[in-house]
């Protein structure tokens, strides 16, 4: 931790909100690469996760900081932590991730790419505020309806109806109520969700 | 109380926690000034009237600080001193004597930054508790 | 009682001893002490509860000292306290004996090895009502402690009777005696009083050997046992160790362990 | 009545900008007993001196307060300063207003508020203060040196050409140190042994060095020039008289198959064993661990054909006590071992190897003669990743620092590598390359250069074992963070120095402090990096902190200086801050009344039962005293004393009783 | 001690089979396992991409729940969930503001009493598990941790994060015989089946291979999302590398109720895109 206060009082960078957001301070990354050597999809992205941090570092530099919120990386995440487990600053990047994609969200700046992505995660949470959890076989039609992608995995749905893995009704919370509270609440702090 | 600023007195020994408060100072780290030093040869030295001295005069806080347990430059200066705050300790508690207000640690001559984390610490559980009136009536004889 | 008189007897009697330090009855249901210095004069002495108080003080007191060997009726805290002030070079072994009554008859213990063996045999633990009496100390809240002593403190008139009572409280220069600087100040007051009771309770930290003539010394009945017998269990606890058990043994607060407990510690 | 001149300092604007000089010297001014209150730029200048120097003379001071840094700066200018006046140097003190003032605190009032708080504390002190005069001491004129590497051959090789004895102690079979197990050394690639085995002759023929090998520190005592050192000499069920190093037993032992400690464990040796064939001594040791008479009772086959009769399997340890007036550490330093890296399968292919181990593959002397062969199968590896800052500057390993040496004895390697094995493809991962020393850069370009060595920037994230290659999942983050594999037949891990193991106990026993790393504290890291904050005990080489050879040779010289300069002198003075017992006229003698609880407190055994007899003889009394050549002034006796009959010059009861007074600004009643 | 479970939606549906072996197995276990009341979906892999408030609310409501019936730990057999619900409690007790506020959000409190279990940690708690096996399950395996069974490991604090063992150790008890590989804890493509099956193809596609050429029988799994990706996506998987890949992916519930000798239809295994074709006891492949 930087102990100097003047550092963060001056302007808000991208690097500032990443650490009130999530406690990790860009600054002490040193671009050893060790995280982008074992991303597993590292040769996926635009920006590897040791570009996204320096990207955050410079951050006085006009455009740069905007570009990890631009980058395609930010949703090829997968959060599976190997990056935070092996890193030798400890920097949670994941959770960098996570602030970034947020803040994406609410700047209006997603990568097109992100398009299926973003929208299999909002048919998801749909469900579950409509049911409490997940309704499988739901999610899957509203996914094509958001990403226009209706031959992917028709071939897979039969089956699973088949061996009995997707059901045509959702299971449901009994308090449902409650977790359209929740969602309502959320909703207020998070994305203008369309 | 919000602009209450207690007055701290630190105990330390010359040799680990004196030299890390020097750290803290070459290294430009800040802290509370509520708290004033008295340096001593080790904190073996310190004998527990100076703590009811300390209370007696007005401090609302007090640190006692050396070296960590093997690293005394004396050897075993800080091991006798530590027996004696767990006695001392026991018994302020056992007389209703609030003992948040005594802090030990150790702190190294390596650990600048530890010493200005805790004096900032104490400095605000003592500013927490507030001034150390329970004791401080007791002066009402007007005997210093 | 007949077996304590008659060995008195022979004490004297063979010049084994030049003092009987013992019990005569005394008033107000308290025995109080028997120089007997005469083979004759030994009839006077008696054994029974109301002995209470620790005879080893008067070992420290010079008069007595210079009456020669003494032999010294003893109780449980009577034997550690003489193994203390041993332990503290104060005491040579050829100095004294000391005489156990008992149910058959009364013990003789003339060297400290035979003192410690008393002892090590003999229940040195705080009673189960002075336990539970500290339990419930513990178990009051920090200001109603306070207020406890501080009450009890206030009515100290610094007469240090506890002191002169005390066989441990030997210095010929008491801290409160210093005046440069002047720790504690003179008048009686609240401030002075909760320092002098400290100072008192901490320089007794793993010597006192719980005999009570402190409290029973008090004028205004300050329960000070209770002081000292929260830093035996004190000691006990944390270092167990505990006072008066040997004639040669480190006092627990000038040795230490690396692994002493110090959670407390930052 | 006290006459105190108080000296401010602004320390250019060190105090200044955050602290108000000009209210603290007035404020100074107004405490009683002050006579004289200034303030001036550079209070340790030449003409700072003079003005306290001056007020001193003029003023008739009885007593100085500098308030200015902290009293281990610059305690000794001002002391000397009052001592040329005349002013007994005792009578001075130092009131810390930079590094515990205005260095921590924002400017304010607050903070000028502390600084008259410090001083007035020190006011308070310096009037309880009394002219003390220094002791005399005796110094022995032997060192020990711990440790026989580099290090410590070079400063028990320095001591001893300037004519003083030394006692060498070496932990293991044979001195040489780490440097001994080095194939070449950079940056001039000359070979390491060639350069070393001659100073470690020089040491076995010295007139002036006691070599005590396979040996170890028991415990130290006493002060400078006045140590008590306790040394274990192991058993080596060797009677080193009577061999003559003729090497038969080594030979013949049945033993054979334990993996040598000189070899990093590629190499096997016997159980009755030298380490290396230059060792020195050149005399074996049985390691009874795995000798087969200490495992079975049977065999004593080397006692057999021993033809002088040397082997002593009921040897003991010994113990041999010397007396030394200086010591130097230089116990060097270790690499990270073991199940340290999982995710490069450290520990667990065998492939996978450290430094060291690396150099014993490229030794003449080691397990391969110099041949660079895999241990898994012997083969000769085509590809090999290097792997620089393999947990150093790896906070998440616990280890934050900078190994200093790895970056170049990782180009040291794959040169050695390209060297031997022609048309091998070298790879070395690296974060930075720090090659700051003379030739040291030229040695880095010319293995990228000439041997063509690949760099590629970046840290491994993983090491697997695919089909007999090891897979190194890498990125170069100078190709935008590309990942990248390489199917490499051998890696070699630059681990992280560390401190040796057992540097913690050995810091305990030589009461000298050492680092969150367990690397000894120098007394200060930029002006007295040879000495400890213990005075009389001096470092040398990589204990201290990780070092290479010329700098490890460097500070050892540096370190013998020290030692002859303490031994050019036969009495030293020391300060006078030590501990005496209250003595009075007859009848009192001593307010002691001999409780000696004080004796079992005293680290040092410095208290002393003293009998005060009468004219006839008869004893009166008996009470403590101190000898002063054995305290050390901890102090820790003056707070168990009852009858406050001991106190302790320097930090005296009416000192830190009106220290304490003053600071919480009630000690003008007092004063 | 009073062990909850939570299933998690995706055992309800796509992941049934792990739920009925899980339960199969417990009840042979004599374990009760009640479910948490009126359980919610944990959020998974959207709610911490898309809201951060969300992603603590849905798993603290679930963890309130547990705490208010008296569970002191919740079984959460699923990776995913299981790693949603322990980050969130580790946040949670780590900073008293947020736990406060979040308890707003979902208007109720949770203090932290109820422990987060994964399955491993269950099994790894029978006392004499081998006791319990009928048919050793004698294969050469490749147990697949995936990532957040031990990540982050400062949060899970369970097993090592490189080369982990419990499931190896597990395995070994029922008698198989683990092989040392070297994608145990590589990334399968998570939640990414349904978005970007194409990245599921290639990452699930690496782990399988390597399975494979260390010749494994069978790769054992205690997470749906990689049970899902490894299995269901085979077409995909085997599309992408040109070649057809036959080995079976089980879950670690499935082949303990093979080796204490249940019928392979209770543990779910016709459920399976890649056919199961061993059993446990013999070395002989024979179809179930």
């Amino acid at each position: 931790m930087r102990s100097d206060p003047h550092v963060h009082a001056a302007g808000a960078a991208l690097a500032d909100l990443v650490l009130k957001k999530t406690g990790v301070d860009v600054a002490r990354c040193y671009q050893c690469g060790k995280c982008s050597a074992g991303c597993p999809l590292a040769a996926e992205m635009d920006f590897p996760p040791s570009q996204i941090m320096h990207l955050l570092q410079l951050r006085d530099l006009p455009g740069f900081a905007e570009m990890a919120l631009r980058s395609h990386t930010i949703w090829l995440c997968l959060t599976c932590e190997i990056c935070f487990c092996r890193c030798p600053m400890e920097l949670d990047i994941p959770k960098v991730m996570d602030a970034l994609r947020h803040e994406a969200l609410a700047r209006g700046m997603v990568h097109p790419k992100a398009k299926d992505i973003l929208a299999f995660h909002r048919a998801f949470l749909d469900s579950v505020r409509v049911t409490g959890r997940l309704f499988e076989m739901g999610q899957v039609v509203d996914y094509k309806l958001r990403s226009g992608h209706f031959l992917q995995d028709m071939l897979q749905a039969p089956w699973m109806f088949w061996v009995g893995k997707l059901h045509l009704l959702p299971e449901r919370v009994r308090d449902r109520r409650a977790l359209k509270r929740i969602f309502a609440r959320t909703r207020r702090a998070g994305e203008k969700r369309p | 109380m919000p602009d209450f600023q207690p007055k701290i007195v630190a105990f330390v020994c010359n040799w680990c926690t004196y030299a890390g408060a020097d750290l803290t100072g070459t290294s430009r780290m800040k802290y509370s000034p509520q708290v004033s030093i008295i340096r001593f040869p080790c904190t073996g030295r310190i004998d527990f009237m100076l703590l009811l001295k300390a209370f007696a005069s007005g401090a609302d806080g007090i640190i006692v600080s050396g070296c960590h347990p093997n690293d005394c430059h004396y050897s075993s200066g800080n091991f006798h001193a530590r027996r004696r705050w767990i006695i001392f300790r026991g018994l302020l508690d056992f007389l209703g004597i609030d003992v948040r207000r005594v802090q030990f640690s150790w702190v190294s001559a390596a650990e600048g930054a530890k010493w200005a984390q805790l004096v900032n610490e104490t400095s605000e559980r003592i500013r927490e508790l507030g001034p150390f009136a329970g004791y401080q009536r007791l002066r009402g004889l007007g005997v210093g | 009682m007949n077996a304590l008189r008659e060995k008195a007897r022979e004490l004297l009697a063979t010049k084994t001893v030049q003092v009987v330090i013992g019990y005569a009855p005394g008033s107000g249901g308290a025995a109080r002490a028997l120089f007997v210095r005469e083979a004759a004069q030994a009839g006077e002495l008696v054994f029974d509860e109301t002995c209470l108080q620790n005879l080893a003080a008067y070992l420290m007191k010079p008069e007595v000292r210079r009456l020669g060997r003494a032999a010294l009726v003893a109780r449980p805290a009577t034997l550690r306290t003489i193994l203390q002030l041993a332990a503290e070079n104060q005491l040579a072994e050829s100095s004294l004996l000391a005489l156990v009554p008992g149910a058959d008859g009364v013990l003789s213990l003339s060297t400290f090895s035979a003192i410690e063996a008393h002892v090590a045999a003999q229940d040195n633990d705080l009673s189960a009502a002075e336990k539970s009496e500290l339990e419930k100390f513990a178990a009051m809240g920090l200001d109603e402690r306070r207020e406890f002593w501080q009450e009890q403190f206030s009515r100290c008139l610094k007469c240090y009777a506890c002191r002169a009572a005390c066989p441990l409280c030997y210095c010929t220069r008491c801290t409160v005696e210093c005046n440069q600087p002047q720790w504690i100040p003179v008048p009686a007051h609240d401030l002075g009083n909760l320092e002098w009771n400290v100072m008192r309770a901490m320089h007794l930290a793993g010597r006192c050997t719980n005999c009570g003539d402190c409290s029973r010394a008090c004028p205004v009945g300050i329960p000070l046992y209770l002081l000292n017998q929260k830093l035996c269990s004190d000691v006990l606890s944390s270092f167990n160790q505990r006072s008066g058990m040997a004639a040669r043994a480190d006092h627990s607060l000038s040795t230490f362990k690396p692994d002493d407990p110090e959670d407390f510690i930052r | 009545m006290a006459r105190i001149g108080v000296f401010i300092c602004h320390c250019g604007e060190n105090i200044s900008a955050t602290v108000d000089v000009k209210q603290v010297a007035a404020a100074a001014a107004r405490i009683p007993g002050v006579a004289h209150s200034v303030e001036y730029k550079y209070m340790c200048s030449d003409p700072g001196q003079q003005l306290v120097k001056d007020a001193i003379r003029e003023k008739g001071l009885t007593g100085v307060v500098v308030a200015a840094c902290s009293p281990r700066m610059h305690e000794p200018t001002f002391r000397r300063a009052c001592a040329e006046t005349g002013l007994n140097p005792f009578l001075c003190e130092m009131a810390n207003i930079r590094e515990h003032c205005s260095w921590v605190h924002e400017k304010g009032d607050a903070t000028t508020e502390k600084a008259i708080d410090i001083v007035r504390t020190l006011v308070a002190k310096v009037k309880k203060n009394k002219a003390l005069q220094p002791i005399q001491v005796p110094v022995t004129k032997v060192a020990l040196v711990i440790g026989g590497g580099i290090a410590g051959i070079q400063a028990s090789l320095d001591i001893a050409n300037a004519g003083h004895r030394v006692i060498l102690v070496e932990r293991e079979p044979s001195i040489g140190g780490h440097m001994s197990q080095l194939s070449e050394t950079f940056p001039t690639l000359d070979c390491s042994q060639c350069i070393l085995t001659p100073r470690m002759v020089e040491v076995a023929q010295h007139p002036n060095i006691t070599l005590y090998s396979y040996a170890e520190l028991e415990s130290l005592d006493g002060f400078i020039g006045n140590f008590k050192a306790r040394i274990r000499r192991k058993a080596r069920s060797l009677d080193e008289t009577l061999c003559t190093g003729c090497g038969l037993c080594t030979q013949k032992c049945p033993t054979r198959k334990i993996p040598g400690e000189f070899d990093a464990g590629l190499g096997l040796r016997p159980a009755i064993y030298v380490p290396f064939p230059q060792a020195v001594p050149n005399k074996p040791v049985i390691d009874r661990e795995h000798c087969t008479y200490y495992r079975t009772g049977k065999c004593r086959l080397c006692e057999k054909i021993c033809p002088t009769q040397a082997i002593r399997f009921d040897q003991l340890d010994e113990i041999v006590e010397v007396e030394v007036g200086a010591v130097v550490v230089a116990t060097g330093f270790d690499i990270k071992h073991g199940d340290f890296f999982p995710e490069y399968g450290y520990g667990k292919y065998p492939d996978v190897i450290d430094g060291l181990q690396f150099e014993r593959l490229a030794s003449a002397s080691g397990p391969t003669l110099g041949e660079i062969r895999r241990p898994s199968d012997g083969k000769v590896p085509e590809t090999v990743v290097f792997v620089a800052c393999a947990g150093s500057r790896d906070p998440a390993k616990g280890i934050e620092y900078c190994s200093k040496i790895c970056c170049m004895y990782t180009a040291k390697h794959a040169m050695l590598y390209r060297h031997k094995v022609h048309g091998g493809k070298p790879y070395v991962f690296y974060m930075d390359i720090r090659a700051g020393g003379k030739m040291y850069e030229e040695f880095v370009r010319r293995a990228m250069e000439e041997d063509g060595v690949q760099y590629v920037r970046g840290r491994i994230s993983r090491v697997f074992e695919r089909d007999g290659k090891l897979v190194v999942k890498g990125a170069d983050t100078l190709l935008g963070a590309r990942p990248m594999e390489i199917e490499a037949d051998l890696v070699v891990l630059a681990t992280a120095a560390v401190a040796q193991p057992g540097a913690e106990e050995l810091a305990q026993k030589l009461h000298v402090s050492y680092d969150a790393h367990r690397f000894f504290s120098e007394a200060h890291p930029k002006l007295r990096p040879v000495e400890t904050n213990t005075a009389g005990i001096f470092l040398a080489g990589a204990c201290q902190a990780p070092k290479d050879i010329p700098e490890s040779v460097a500070q050892a010289s540096g370190a013998a200086a020290k030692v002859a300069a303490l031994f050019s002198r036969s009495e030293l003075v020391r300060e006078p801050l030590i501990a005496v017992v209250d003595r009075q006229p007859p009848p009192v003698y001593s307010s002691c009344v001999g409780c000696f609880l004080c004796q079992s407190a005293c680290p040092y055994q410095a208290i002393e039962k003293e009998e005060i007899r009468g004219r006839d003889g008869q004893l009166i009394k008996t009470v403590a005293r101190v000898n002063p050549g054995l305290c050390q002034g901890c102090g820790t006796c003056v707070a168990f004393c009852r009858t406050k009959s001991i106190d302790i010059q320097g930090f005296s009861h009416e000192q830190v009783h009106a220290e304490v007074l003053a600071l919480l600004n009630r000690g003008e009643r007092d004063a | 001690m009073k062990t909850g479970f939570y299933p998690g939606c995706s055992m309800k549906g796509s992941a049934r089979e792990y739920s009925e072996s899980l339960l199969a197995v417990a009840r042979e276990l004599n374990r009760e396992l009640p479910e948490v009341p009126d359980w919610n979906c944990c959020g998974a892999t959207a709610a911490h991409n898309l809201d951060p408030d969300l992603a603590l609310a849905l798993p603290a409501r679930i963890l309130a729940a547990a705490e208010k019936d008296g569970m002191d730990e919740v079984l959460v057999p699923c990776a995913a969930c299981y790693s949603r619900l322990k980050v969130t409690r580790h946040e949670l007790l780590e900073d008293e503001q947020l736990r406060q506020r979040i308890s707003g959000l979902v208007e109720a409190d949770y203090r932290g009493s109820t422990e987060v279990l994964n399955i491993l940690e269950w099994l790894s708690r029978v006392p004499e598990l081998e006791k319990h096996v009928k048919k050793p399950f004698q294969r050469k395996v490749a147990c697949y941790y995936g990532c957040l069974l031990v990540r982050p490991a400062g949060i899970v604090k369970f097993d090592r994060p490189e080369d982990p063992q419990t499931m190896d150790l597990l395995m070994r008890k029922l008698g198989a015989e683990p092989i040392d590989w070297a994608f145990k804890t590589e990334c399968c493509g998570a939640g990414f089946s349904v978005s970007r099956t194409d990245l599921v193809a290639k990452l699930s596609g690496h782990i399988l291979e390597d399975a494979v050429s260390r010749g494994a029988e069978a790769v054992i799994v205690a997470c749906p999302m990689c049970h899902l990706n490894l299995d269901m996506r085979r077409p995909n998987i085997e599309k992408r590398a040109g070649k057809k890949i036959s080995i079976p992916v089980i879950y670690i519930t499935q082949a303990l109720g093979l080796a204490m000798g249940l019928p392979a239809k209770k543990l779910g295994l016709q459920r399976h895109k890649v056919a199961v074709k061993i059993s446990a006891a013999n070395a002989a492949a024979k179809d179930i």
